[in-house]
Formats: structure tokens, C-alpha cells, sequence
């Protein structure tokens, strides 16, 4: 007999908290697989943000810490100069890493800090139920946006990959997404070659998974999927932004020469 | 294309049918009859001996509920 | 022991943490301490440590947290609109007990405020602005000798009580020269730490840090080892330095550099004959409140002398609790008081004028 | 007794949140003071909901409530969450559509309240929760039906006016159930 | 008199502020305040404010000040962490006397810790983290009723002194639903900004407003009309309630959430023929220590009761100064403390056991 | 006789700290010239940063005031809502709005706020005494880079106009050189262009202006603009990044493509 | 081309020499004997006759101490 | 009285702080209490730049200088920031070579050197600062010239050490001056 697919054992037992389908489970599971697959379980350290993912520790068998709202990328910045071999990652939502900690995870691909980001982009804040985020999307209803996110008050959503794609260190940028067992293979790739560039240390890997939440978003989980694919993926373009060996600065030059 | 054989782990499953929308022979369903201690509807298969061994239940389940062999 | 040589304070907090085998420096330029971030951009890669220049004083607290989580040995450094900034990393850390040592070279404020020197950072350092219990170890020198020293015992501290502890100076003793004697390479003593990130190696269970506590029964526990721990730094690290208490008449309580000043107050009362003490806390939080038990009969009043409006006040009258009329004296926003100012105000309290 | 302490649980979406603030409405209206306490925290996640009531002739302190007079239990994981809080003796409303009547604590008065089936047969799923208001409303006398009632003609306004007709039924039939359930081994007025 | 109506605490504020004249608000997500973000950017608008979502409480707090700066009524929330990282922005509106309403709806804590209530935001609120010499007003009702009243009062205090002005209280009071009774629309009293900016219209020489003061003399000179601010506010808006405090034999001083549950520890007290008294603080600062001149010589002891491990202890023994022995009894981490753990702490207190 | 050059009434006359030869007074003048130009003197509030410019109010005769380090973007979104129809500018150091400030800057072009941001790049932190900015070259010597940038340990310098015009709210991008009369000529005529795009509302505008710091550069006034042309401009190209009318996304969704 | 007449104001001038670097027709020169209250050597012309007006120096000065006029 | 209290004042460049930690080296090397305390603040902008000098026989408190013994202005702008402070019959040494001997305050004594003009006699302008040094030295002997030496062969290490001749030549040069200048109307034992 053949195993397909059992759970890694880079994943605790521990039952998560998260909501029935919601996408954090399939990404967080991802992520395991890939380091137990390299071996590197022992030699990982990760850092769970503020948000709903708040408890990854519980479900990630690795050393982890914690870290206030948004300043995972800091902290992981910290962690690499006194480990600078071990393999580090922040997993961080869209509330986190692209509204409060703005600054903190600019700066770390401004650094080419060595680490691997992975910023699970579900166009909404998920724990505290239901605000708009910086990428939710124009019409898109939030708690905070009843009628729907308007773009004269609140402007389109931040693009997170392409605007960290600037940045000269960010060495690795792409944008996937978890919508089906197809785009969850690819997201899975992406997530080990992001973890072999950061062994080779090039400088700063950001993956953007796209991502639901059936919960915020009022629609089951099959739904949402749907709504990923018709809504999200047309405006947060799959693909890759970034990679070692693309001409340096990308995009800047290019408009510099206007 | 082999004979597959799925095992549901029904305490962690929470019932969001993702399995159910990606089996590509349509045999994962939702048993509402049964009911796990956090109160979900688990899921299960029907005529499992239709079922390819693709993993992609397995593959999208968040919650680690399902492991995928192939006989 | 080392030779005597001349040292900016800011320099020499730098160096002195060097030779206490700090090993991780993050910061963000803020005056009146560039010179820390400033001397180890420049030295502490000559040690094997890492300087990093962080992005905001939020990311240095973070950055700080990481190094510390991973087990190294971290300080940073800012000043008072700067430490602000890190208030809610002050709780984090103190949550997550990672040990740190900080250093606030304070300046006038409110706001943004002078870089000339203030201490108006008494509460910010004693009371701070994170949310929830928690208490940093807070040490206040009054020289740069006394500096190098605390900074040494900080550290120690810090490791022993997996607490943050912050030394708190001012732009005064930041900047200025002194003659100094520093300690030996290596001479901080290295405690171990199991529970830091170090990756599993398979060896272990994974190690967690964490600040959330979803029930409230686990926080309260939580809170309850973290408390117990506060009462046993309150029995034992409380530190304070008296001066003539048995015949004082008048007693100034002052910490810092506004002790150096005292000093100077005292010797004119003295010529006038006038008797006066000093209660110089050098351990901010705890709090030396047994040091006002040490008073005796003679004295009439008790003169608190800041560099604030009037902060550090809240704890002598709660350490007098009644015992003897309480007043203060200061100036702020970066004006430094003068001995003779606080001797007419001693005279004047005391009738004789 | 004049201090109802009421724990109401079950899926979001059931209407337990409603449940409770139409209970505290009610008590509004009959000026008693009331308190009406959602739980808020993480174990949002996971799309269970409970909140808490409190009706009292005097000041209420606290709306925590530690120990209760009555749970409503609409689902099974609630069932598991809040039978150990009710004193003995107290009451358990058990919405017995989805979760079969075992195992329930000895020491309390059971109302066991097939509240989905009776909304089927009224036609209408979504007004279980209306039924279980009912059974709560006989069992614990918590407010009177009239200001029910009258909470209804506040709450249901405009376009869904129509639906008091509707609820009023879900309402009364919960009522008769628990008139039933608790006329032997409970007095409601000593509660 | 408008009718009674059902409000959840933090939508009750939200909308009090709204008929008091609140025209802008800013925010950032929360637990356990996230209704009046979301109440505010459905209804401010109807109100003809508007309401913006920032990207952080530091973002929050400056758009707070510019809004205060540019003449308007300005509110913002947060809760105990988010409020930590508003400690910077706090002493610079402070400096720049920049009018403003913040509602602190505090959880649990150290760091993350718990969305669940908490009072550990005590030292937090009344001496802040920012740096220098400054204060806030801060007021902390115990119910709903008494929020939306004193939301009113905190617009005009914080318009009339040109402080900032904090409302504390805890997840508790946000969550819960009580009847209240809403003040009409248009309740807030407006006064004249001449140093607002608008644009001079070439009418008039550009209005600056500033914090910083680069000599020494000038900044003092500021702080000095600050603190003679302050002490106006000392002597005028201190408010606190008192029960029974003629012939306590225990005076309970609890804030907030606290004092209710101290209510009914005094019922069970009476009930076993115990005298018991509350002193409770509105105004946490100023704080009411002339409070304490009230009490009686039947009482034997002063009981602190908090949902922290003891902040507001600090005033209390400030306020009682050696007249009588002072304890505390909390609970923290988001538990609540019950009325019956207060009563038995009294009674053990007080020896009848 | 024709006046060829009077100092612009939108300055006062007071007379200011910078240091002989530093471009802050250039950069104060050509702002001030173009609302006076304009008559907007008595509608325009701008906001002074921590930094060398911490007493732009004392030059510039309009409302203003100070902010705390990094924030002005915050503080004039506040303004802004109270006053929609009033000219409004922040002026901004490197280390104010590239460091400190990144999340405020970020999301003022997020929202597309109506005001206009002039960006002083000079590579290095002015006032608190020449350490290094995120836009300090790769191997400028600095108080904190003693022996010159490190791109291993620091990265490389951050391209501020180009990662802002990457989002959607940035309607108008452009960076200018205060090198030379010429220079400083075109740079006026971004400066004017971009208050009328405020004028009429169409979103967020943001000037990088490129400029010297000849005392913590330890180079002559003369010699800092040399040092400006011959050794910024390459890595910092002047031009405008997004204007008005460019298709959306400039950069992301060529990439996207890939 | 017309003739230009320039106006230093010496307070304001902090001897930079930025003006003197971009004068077309070079005459501008620091005056090494005059001292300002601020401690500097300002600017000034020689053979102010060649100005041609261009305002180069005033475009560039950065404390406004230069005034340019066509006669 | 044996309390120095110094001021040393001039552009950026001209080696000013050097001055001061060349006394404050000294007088530590006389086992004498010594603060150097360098002007910071927001007036470095603009390029002039001083530090305050103590050296005492007893502990210092505050290395700030409200009133001071004695002032070095090696410029003009110094000359007018600084002259105020000096103590009524203290000494103002004036850096002649930058500025004109005019309008000095009447009620102190004036060492006028023209540190520049002589250095530029010795063949290198930049030990302007150590003939302004010498002339203090000889003017106040807050430290001895010994002890100076010491430092200078402290400071002058390495590839620098052949600058020692260099700069004791204009040390002495200075000295002269401020004895000549310090002679008749000033006795230095009582400062
Ligand atoms: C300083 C601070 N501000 C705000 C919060 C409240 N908060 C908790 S999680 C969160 C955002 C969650 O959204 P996101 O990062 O998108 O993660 P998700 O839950 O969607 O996975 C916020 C604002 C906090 N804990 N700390
Ligand atoms: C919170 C805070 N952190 C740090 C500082 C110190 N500080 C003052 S100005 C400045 C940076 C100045 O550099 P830049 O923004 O590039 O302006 P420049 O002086 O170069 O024009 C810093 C870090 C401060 N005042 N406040
Ligand atoms: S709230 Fe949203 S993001 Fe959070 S666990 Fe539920 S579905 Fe997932
Ligand atoms: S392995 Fe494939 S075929 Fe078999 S149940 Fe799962 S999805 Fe269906
Ligand atoms: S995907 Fe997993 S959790 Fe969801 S229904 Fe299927 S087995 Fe259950
Ligand atoms: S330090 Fe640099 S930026 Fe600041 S005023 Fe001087 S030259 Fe200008
Ligand atoms: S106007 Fe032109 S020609 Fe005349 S002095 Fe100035 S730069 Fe020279
Ligand atoms: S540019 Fe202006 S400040 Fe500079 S030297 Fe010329 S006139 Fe003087
Ligand atoms: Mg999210
Ligand atoms: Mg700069």
C-alpha cells in the first residue's frame, strides 16, 4: 500500500481553532511539508503573528515565538543575526504585514534580511471580525466598509508583491494561491524554492497566499474558493515578481527612463 | 489508475466540504447523521472502491482530517 | 584593574557593554545618544557581535525581542520620545520574559522637547505605558563610572529574572567626559537558557514564546508567576545610597545627576550649618521605600529635587507615608537646577532664610 | 429570587445572540435592570455563540455570570460548554433537534426542546430559535409573553413586520412545550 | 428626556459621541472595542463627520492630531496595547495642547494577553509612557449611562483645556448591553479655535503649532504655563462618588467595573452586620486624594480593589498618607473578581472571620 | 527695471539654521514661490517633520505644524478631513519618511490622499548627525557605516518614488535634483504640477527631491552637488513615475504577466 | 542680452559660494574681509557690469540672500 | 579657589573639542576631577561648535557651564555667544587673526591671540588651536604644560606621532603669548 498524502509530522496533533475551511489550516500544513521534506525541522524557527493564526505554535512543530501586531519581520530580523544558519520564517495576514507592520516588513526586504515571509493575503482582518484590510477589495463589504469598500474614502487595495518586488533585497517575490488541490501543488513549489533561496542567502523571500475566510466573507467555503478565483486573482495577479538573477530593480528603471 | 483508499479522521474534521467539491469521482459526502464532540456533520465516502487515489481531498483539507493511499 | 581613561558616557555605555559580552545592538539615531548606536556600528563586529540600525525605535524593540528570544545578549538604546515608541514592546517583552537591557538618555519634554537633559521620564521608566502588570528593573547612575557598572549589573539582572531592566541617565551624562575605569573583556557572566529558539535539532520538544493567553484562568496563572516573580526582585534588588540621615535636618531625595547637584546644595548649607541628608535611589523600580525608615527624629521635612514637575515624588510620599512633610523643588524642559537654587529652597522650608 | 442569570448558546447563526437581547429588551420594559453580555474572544472562532442575560429588580453588578439559573444549550458543543455552570437544580433548555437527550446532568430540570423540528412543522427553519425563546419564557418567567410581545413590535419593523404573525406561533408553541416540561418538577416562581 | 433604549457599551459610546458633535474619527481594529470603528463608519457620515480607518494606533493617534490641529472635534478608541503604542503621540498632544477624546476599552494583560477585562491599564492611563512632564485627563465611568455622560463632559474639558482626555474603562462595559438614555443630537458645546489652522485667508499672521522648543529657557517657560494648566485642572475637575464613608468600618476605593461588583460585596458585608464604605474615583487624574480626608475615625482599614495586581494602591496610599493601614484585593488576566471574594478579603481583614 | 528674482513672500524673513549651502532652503523657497504664484498662501497648511526641516514653520508663511518623527502623512490625512478644500503639503526627510515613517507614507498613497508630499532625499540622517538613511549609497560613509554602506549587512538604498508608484493612490510620482539653476528649475514646475493635481483631487502626489547634506556629507556646498549628480542620480533616476492618465498599475501587472 | 543688477543681503548670506559656482560670467566672489554677525565671509560681485540678469545665483541660493534685477 | 571652569568655542573644524579634551586628558592625568561636555543641541547646525571644560580638585556635580572662568573664542560667532558668560575679571582669549580686537566687554581680561597668523608662521595653519591652547594654559594653568605633553604623546600615536614637534612648537608659541598677555594685570594662582 501506497501512501499518498498523511499528515506531515511537521504539524502538531493539536486541533486549530480556525473556522470550518478556512484556508489558514492548508497554508500552515504547506509550509510543514515542505520543511520536513528538507529536513529541516530542527533547524527551523517561526513567528506567528497577531491574527488569526495567533496559535501556529500550537499547530507547527517547530520552535516559534510570538510577536505584537505586525512586527514579526523585526523580530525575525533579531533572530537571524543570533542564529544566522537556521532557516526562519514569518507567517503573517494581511491585517498584519501590510497595514501596522507596513514598515517592519519593507525594511527587512529593504535589509535583504535572510528569511522567508509568508503572507497569507485574505483580503480581511479574520480575528477581530471582519474589518477592512489594506487589500480588500473595492465593493467588497467589511464591518467597517457596510456598503462596501468605496475607493474615493479608501482608496484601491495595496499590492503587496509587486510593491515589495522595488525592493532591491527582496530576492524572491511571489504571489499564489490556495483555491484548489492545482494552485495548493504550485503554492507548495513556490514555498520550497523560496526556502532553498534563503539556505543559499540571497537576501529576502515573500510569498502573498491568497486566501479566504468563509467566515468574514459570509459565504461557505466552497464559495469562497470561488470568490478567490473570480474576484481576488483578476486584481492580485498570480505569479512570480521577483527572482535571483532578474535585472536588478525591475520596475523603477524601467519608469526612471519616462 | 490505481484503487484508492481514504481514511477520514472524523474528530478533526469540521464538516466545510472542501473535500467534497474537489473528488473528482464524487464520492466524499457529508454523513448528517453523524456528529464529532465539536459538534460538526463529518465527512466520508460512499462507494469508495470509485475512488482514484488522486489526494486531492487530502490536499485541501485545512484541518488534516483525511490521509490518501493507494492499495 | 584597568587603567583610567577619559570616555564620553554614551561611548562608554557602549564599551562597557561590549566588555559585559553584549552581543546584539539594535537602534535608531535619536539625540542625545547617537553615540552608542555611533560606537557600535563601529566596534561591536570587532567583538563578533552584531549592530544593527533598525528602522524606528519599534523595530529595535522588536529586533531586540528576536535576539533575546534566540538567546543572545541584546541591548538598545533611545531616548525619551524614542522610548515612548517602545512601550508596548516593553510589555511584550516583560510578558514573554525576555531579557533586555535598555538604555532612555532622557531629554526635556513633553513632545518632541529639547535633547538638552530632563528627567522627566520617571514615570515612562517606573510606571511605563504598555498595558497590563508588569515592571521593568529600572537603575538610575549618577556618573558614567556608576554606569558602567549598572550596566554590567543590568545585564545580570536581566539574564537572572528574564526581565527587561532599563538604565536611565540623561542627555547630561550621555554626553559629557569623566574619567573612567572599565571592566575586563568578558566579564559578564553567562547564564543558560533552555527555553531560547535554537531550532529543535530533534533533540527536544519545539520551544514556544508566547504573550497570549486565550483563557483567563491560564493569564491569571501566568500573571501569578510573573508577579511572584516582581516580589522576589522587590525583596531583593532594591538599591539606594544614604548620606547623614541620622542629623539631617532636611533630607533631598534625588537620583541621577540631580544628586550631583545635591551634593554641591549640601556643602553650602553645610557652611551655613545647616544639616542636611540625601536618599539617592539608585534602583528606580524597586523602589527603595525602606530607605525612608532609615530617617531619623531630627529631620523636618523631606525636599524631593528633579529635573520634572514632580514625578518621582508619588514614591517618597509613598515611602514617608505621612512620617514628614514632603515637598519639592525642580526645573525642566532641559534647564538644569543649581545647587544654589536647591539650598535656598532647603533654607526656605526649614524657615531660615 | 428576583435575579435571573441566563447563559443562551449555540452555532452563529441560530439566533442566540437575538435570544438573549430580546430577553433583555423585555426586561427593559418592565423597568427591572437588565444586562445582556456576548462572549467575546477567540472562541469566536469556530462559529459558536453564547451570550449571557441578566433581569433583576436591583442593580446588576457584574454580567459575567459564573454560575447560572438556566443554560440554552442549541447545539451540542454549547451543551458541552455550559451544562457544568448551571446550579443545581437550575435549568437546561436543550434543543434536542440536534443532539440526542443523554448523558444530561442528574441534578438539573431538563426542558428538552425539539426546537428545528417544531419550526419545520411551522414552516419555517429559522424561527427555532423563537420556540427555544418560548420554552425559556414559561420555564423561568424570566419576562412576561405580553412584553415579549411588545419587544417583537419594536424589533420586527418595516418590511418585517410580517413576520411577527410567524414568531408569535414559534413563540407560543415553545411556551406550551415548556409549560409542560417543567409543571411537575419545577415552580417557576421561587426561580 | 429621550427614551430608554438597549446599547451595547462601545455602540453607546460611539453614538453619544456622535450627538455631543464628534465629527472625525480615526481608528484601528481591536477586540474588545471593534464596535465603535464599526458603528462610527456607518454613522458618522449621517452625522456629517467622517470616519476613517488608519493603518495602525500610531497612524490613529496622528490623524487624531492633525484633525485637532486643523479645529475639529476629533474621537479615537483603542484598547490596552494600541493605546501602548499611542504613548509617543499622547505626550505630543499633550505639548501641542491638541484637544481630543480617546476611549481606552482595556483588556487583560501583559502584552497580547487576553481580550477579556482588565484594569492593568492603571499606571498606563494616569502616568502614561510618553516622555516628559504632562498629563491626561482621565475619567472612568462604571456603567454605560455614566460613559455616555461623561464622553459629554470629556469634549468640553478636552476643548476647554486643550488636553487630551481619556476614557477608561474595561472590555466589561464595552460588550455588555443596559438600558441608557441618550442625550439629544447636538449636545456638545462649541467654543472658538483662533489657533486652529485653516489657512491664514490672508487675514490673519500663519498660526503655528509646535512641541518642540530648541532653548532650554523657552521650553521651561511652556512647561511652566502647562503645569499652572494642570494644576487649574487639580483644582476644578476632580470627581469621584463616596458611600457610607461616615461609619465604615472598611472603605472599599475601587474604579469602574470594580466599584460595581463592590456594591454588592457591601450588601453581603450588611448582611453580617459589617459597616463598609466606597470611595470611588470618576476622575482617575486628577485623582480625588482629598477623598480621603473624608473618612471617618470608625474606619479601621482602606481596601484597594482592582483588576490588576495592585496600580491604583499608589494614589490610595498617596491620598490616606499614613492615616490609615491600606491593602488590596484583585484579581487580573481578564478574571473578574467577585463580590464575595471582596467581602471575605474584608472580613479577614478587619479580623471577623 | 524688471525684477528678474525677489524672494517669494511665502518666505519670511527669518533667517534659518541650515548649515551654508544646504539645499532644505532651496527645497523651502521653490515650495513657497509656486503657492505664492498660485494665491494659495491663505488656503495652504503644511506640516514639518523631525529633522533638519523641524522649523520649516518659522521660514513658510502659512499654517503649519510640527509632527512627530514620521507621522506628518497621518497628521494631514486629519487635516485634510476637516479641511477637503485646503492646500496641503507634508515636507518630509529621508529618514522621516523612508524609516520611521514608511507605514504613514505608505498608506497616504494607499488611501490617495489629497495632499502633496515633498520627499527631501539626501541620503543621510541631517540633524541627529549624518547616520545612515535607508537611502544612503551603497559604500557612503556615514556615522553608523563608518567604512561605507555595506549591501551584505544594510542592502541597498531604497527607491522611495518608485515603490510608491507602484500603488494605486499615487496618482503623480516624480523625482528632482536641486543640483543646479536648471535643475532647480524643472523642479519647480513638478512642484506646481503637482499642487494642481491637488487641486483638483485625483489622488495622492509625491515629489522625491534629491539634495545635499554638505555637512554630514564632510564635501563642500559645491562639491555635495557633484556628489549629487555624479553619484545619486545614477541609482536615483530623475523622471516622473506616475502621472495622471497612466494606465493603472504601472509596474505590478507587466510584471504579473510573467 | 540685458544688463542685471544683483542685491546681496550679507546678513543672510552664509558665504557657501553655491552662487558663485553657477554665475555664467563668473563675477561672483567671496569676500574674504567682510565678516557678517553670523561669522561669515559673504558674497558679492565684481564687474558687476557683465551680470546678464540670468538670476542663476538666486535660483540657487539657499538663504534667499540674492536679488536679481534687468535695468 | 581650585575649580577651572572652560569654554571653547569656534567653527567646526578649527579643532575645538579637541582643545577641551586635551585639558579634561590632562587634568585626569593630574589625578584632578574632569568633565568635558560638548555644546549638543540643534545650534551645531550652522557649523560653530564649543565644549565646556571643569577641572577641580573635588567632585564635579554638573559638567554645565552657567558662568565661567574663562572663554576661548576661536571665531566671531563665538566671540558673541560666549563673552557673556565669563565671570566679571575673568579671561576672554580672542582668536585675533578672525576678528578685530573691538568692543570687548571692559570688565575682563583679554588674551588676544592670532592663533591663525602664528600657525601660519609655524607653516601649518591647522595647530591654530594648540597656540590658542598654549595661550590658555599659560593664561589660567588649569593643567600643567607636563601633563599636556603627556597627552599630546597619548593622542599622537602611531603615523601621528611625528606631529608631536609640530604641535608642542605651537603650544609654546601660544604659551608665550598668554604669560605676556596675562603678566601685568592678572595673577593666575587665584583663579
Ligand atoms: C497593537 C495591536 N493592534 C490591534 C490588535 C488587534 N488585532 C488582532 S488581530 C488583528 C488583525 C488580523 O487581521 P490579519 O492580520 O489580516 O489576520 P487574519 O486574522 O485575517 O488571518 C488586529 C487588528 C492587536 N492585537 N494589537
Ligand atoms: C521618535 C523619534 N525618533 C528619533 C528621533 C531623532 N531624530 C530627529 S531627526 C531624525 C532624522 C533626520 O533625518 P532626515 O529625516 O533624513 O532629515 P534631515 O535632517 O536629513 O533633513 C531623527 C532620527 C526623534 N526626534 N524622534
Ligand atoms: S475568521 Fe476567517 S481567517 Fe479567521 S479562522 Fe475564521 S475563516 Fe479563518
Ligand atoms: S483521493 Fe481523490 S478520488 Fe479518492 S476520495 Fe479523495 S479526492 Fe476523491
Ligand atoms: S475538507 Fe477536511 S475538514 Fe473539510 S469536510 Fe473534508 S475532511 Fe472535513
Ligand atoms: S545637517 Fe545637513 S541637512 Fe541639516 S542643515 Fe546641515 S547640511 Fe542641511
Ligand atoms: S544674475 Fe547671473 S550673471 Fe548676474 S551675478 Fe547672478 S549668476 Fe551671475
Ligand atoms: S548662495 Fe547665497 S548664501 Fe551662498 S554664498 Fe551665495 S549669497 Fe551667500
Ligand atoms: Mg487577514
Ligand atoms: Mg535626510
Amino acid at each position: 500500500m501506497k501512501t499518498v498524502f498523511e499528515f506531515t509530522k511537521g504539524m502538531t496533533r493539536e486541533e486549530s481553532i480556525y473556522c470550518p475551511g478556512c484556508t489558514h489550516g492548508i497554508a500552515h500544513r504547506l509550509i510543514m511539508e515542505v520543511l520536513d521534506e528538507m529536513d529541516l525541522l530542527g533547524e527551523t524557527i517561526g513567528i506567528s503573528p497577531v491574527g488569526c493564526s495567533i496559535l501556529a505554535h500550537r499547530y507547527m512543530s517547530v520552535d516559534m515565538c510570538e510577536a505584537a501586531h505586525g512586527r514579526a519581520p523585526a523580530i525575525a530580523t533579531g533572530i537571524k543575526r543570533v542564529h544566522p544558519d537556521c532557516t526562519l520564517f514569518t507567517y503573517q495576514g494581511d491585517g498584519d504585514l501590510a497595514s501596522i507592520g507596513t514598515g517592519e516588513i519593507i525594511h527587512a526586504a529593504h535589509r535583504g534580511e535572510k528569511f522567508t515571509t509568508f503572507f497569507v493575503n485574505n483580503a480581511i482582518y479574520g480575528m477581530t471580525g471582519g474589518q477592512m484590510a489594506p487589500t480588500t477589495l473595492v465593493g467588497q463589504k467589511t464591518t467597517t466598509t457596510q456598503e462596501g469598500r468605496s475607493e474615493l474614502l479608501c482608496g484601491k487595495p495595496l499590492r503587496m508583491a509587486e510593491m515589495i518586488a522595488t525592493i532591491e533585497g527582496a530576492v524572491f517575490v511571489e504571489r499564489v494561491s490556495l483555491d484548489s488541490p492545482s494552485s495548493i501543488f504550485k503554492a507548495k513549489k513556490v514555498f520550497r524554492k523560496a526556502i532553498e533561496i534563503q539556505q543559499k542567502k540571497l537576501g529576502f523571500g515573500f510569498i502573498e497566499i491568497l486566501s479566504t475566510c468563509p467566515t468574514n466573507w459570509g459565504l461557505s467555503p466552497i464559495d469562497s474558493m470561488e470568490w478567490l478565483r473570480t474576484h481576488m486573482i483578476p486584481y492580485f495577479p498570480l505569479g512570480n515578481f521577483r527572482k535571483p538573477g532578474d535585472r536588478e530593480m525591475a520596475c523603477g528603471q524601467e519608469m526612471g527612463a519616462k | 489508475m490505481g484503487r484508492g483508499l481514504v481514511k477520514f479522521d472524523d474528530e478533526r474534521c469540521k464538516g466545510c466540504e472542501l473535500c467534497v467539491s474537489v473528488c473528482p469521482v464524487k464520492i466524499i459526502r457529508i454523513d448528517q447523521t453523524k456528529i464529532n464532540t465539536k459538534g460538526y456533520h463529518a465527512a466520508g465516502t460512499q462507494e469508495i472502491e470509485k475512488c482514484i487515489g488522486c489526494g486531492n481531498c487530502a490536499t485541501i483539507c485545512p484541518d488534516g482530517a483525511i490521509s490518501v493511499y493507494i492499495k | 584593574m584597568n587603567e583610567k581613561v577619559l570616555m564620553k558616557g554614551n561611548e562608554a555605555f557602549a564599551e562597557a557593554a561590549i566588555r559585559y559580552d553584549c552581543k546584539y545592538y539594535f537602534g535608531y539615531p535619536i539625540t542625545p545618544q547617537n553615540e552608542i548606536p555611533e560606537y557600535m556600528s563601529r566596534e561591536l563586529s570587532k567583538a563578533d557581535g552584531v549592530f544593527v540600525q533598525a528602522e524606528s525605535e519599534l523595530a529595535a524593540v522588536n529586533m531586540a525581542y528576536g535576539a533575546s528570544a534566540a538567546g543572545g545578549r541584546v541591548m538598545i538604546s533611545s531616548s525619551s520620545p524614542g522610548f515612548a515608541l517602545m512601550q508596548e514592546g516593553m510589555s511584550f517583552l516583560c510578558s514573554v520574559e525576555a531579557p533586555c537591557v535598555i538604555i532612555n538618555v532622557s531629554r526635556g519634554g513633553p513632545g518632541i522637547g529639547t535633547i538638552l537633559p530632563g528627567q522627566a521620564d520617571y514615570y515612562q521608566a517606573t510606571r511605563g505605558g504598555g498595558n497590563g502588570d508588569y515592571h521593568l528593573i529600572v537603575l538610575a547612575p549618577a556618573s558614567i563610572q556608576e554606569s558602567i557598572t549598572l550596566i554590567g549589573k543590568a545585564f545580570e539582572l536581566s539574564d537572572q529574572y528574564r526581565n527587561p531592566v532599563l538604565i536611565l541617565v540623561d542627555g547630561m551624562i550621555g554626553q559629557m567626559m569623566e574619567p573612567v575605569i572599565l571592566p575586563d573583556y568578558h566579564s559578564g557572566k553567562q547564564i543558560d537558557k533552555p527555553w531560547a529558539l535554537t531550532g529543535t535539532k530533534g533533540i527536544r520538544p519545539p520551544n514556544t514564546i508566547k504573550s497570549v493567553y486565550l483563557k483567563a484562568e491560564e493569564l491569571e496563572a501566568w500573571n501569578w508567576h510573573l508577579l511572584e516573580k516582581y516580589r522576589k526582585i522587590i525583596d531583593c534588588e532594591v538599591s539606594y545610597e544614604t548620606r547623614n540621615l541620622e542629623d539631617a535636618e532636611i533630607v533631598f531625595v534625588a537620583y541621577g545627576t540631580t544628586s550631583r547637584i545635591i551634593r554641591e546644595a549640601m556643602e553650602i548649607l553645610e557652611a551655613d550649618h545647616i544639616r542636611s541628608g540625601l536618599i539617592r535611589p539608585i534602583s528606580l523600580w524597586p523602589y527603595p521605600y525602606q530607605s525612608f525608615d532609615e530617617m531619623s527624629s531630627s529631620t523636618k521635612a523631606v525636599l524631593v529635587v528633579e529635573l520634572s514637575q514632580g514625578q518621582m515624588i508619588d514614591d517618597v510620599k509613598i515611602g514617608v507615608n505621612g512620617r514628614f512633610p514632603v515637598s519639592y523643588v525642580g526645573r525642566f524642559g532641559g534647564t538644569v537646577i543649581s545647587p544654589e537654587e536647591v539650598a535656598s529652597e532647603a533654607k526656605r522650608i526649614l524657615g531660615v532664610v | 429570587m428576583a435575579m435571573h442569570k441566563l447563559i443562551i448558546s449555540g452555532f452563529g447563526g441560530q439566533g442566540v445572540m437575538m435570544m438573549g437581547q430580546m430577553i433583555a429588551y423585555a426586561g427593559m420594559m418592565e423597568d427591572k435592570h437588565v444586562t445582556w453580555l456576548p462572549a467575546y474572544g477567540p472562541e469566536m472562532r469556530g462559529g459558536t455563540a453564547n451570550c449571557s442575560v441578566i433581569v433583576s429588580d436591583k442593580p446588576i453588578s457584574s454580567p459575567i455570570i459564573s454560575k447560572a439559573n438556566a443554560v440554552v444549550a442549541m447545539n451540542y458543543p454549547s451543551l458541552l460548554k455550559f451544562e457544568p455552570l448551571v446550579i443545581p437544580g437550575g435549568l437546561l433548555f436543550a434543543n434536542t433537534s440536534l443532539f440526542e437527550e443523554t448523558h444530561f446532568r442528574k441534578d438539573l430540570v431538563i426542558v428538552s426542546v425539539k426546537a428545528n423540528d417544531i419550526a419545520v412543522e411551522i414552516k419555517n427553519d429559522k424561527v427555532s430559535n423563537m420556540v427555544m425563546l418560548g420554552a425559556v419564557l414559561s420555564g423561568t418567567s424570566v419576562v412576561s409573553r405580553e412584553s415579549l410581545y411588545k419587544v417583537m413590535e419594536k424589533v420586527f419593523v418595516g418590511a418585517k413586520a410580517k413576520l411577527i404573525p410567524l414568531n408569535k406561533l414559534a413563540l407560543e408553541a415553545g411556551f406550551e412545550i415548556g409549560r409542560v416540561a417543567c409543571a411537575e418538577n419545577f415552580n417557576n416562581s421561587d426561580f
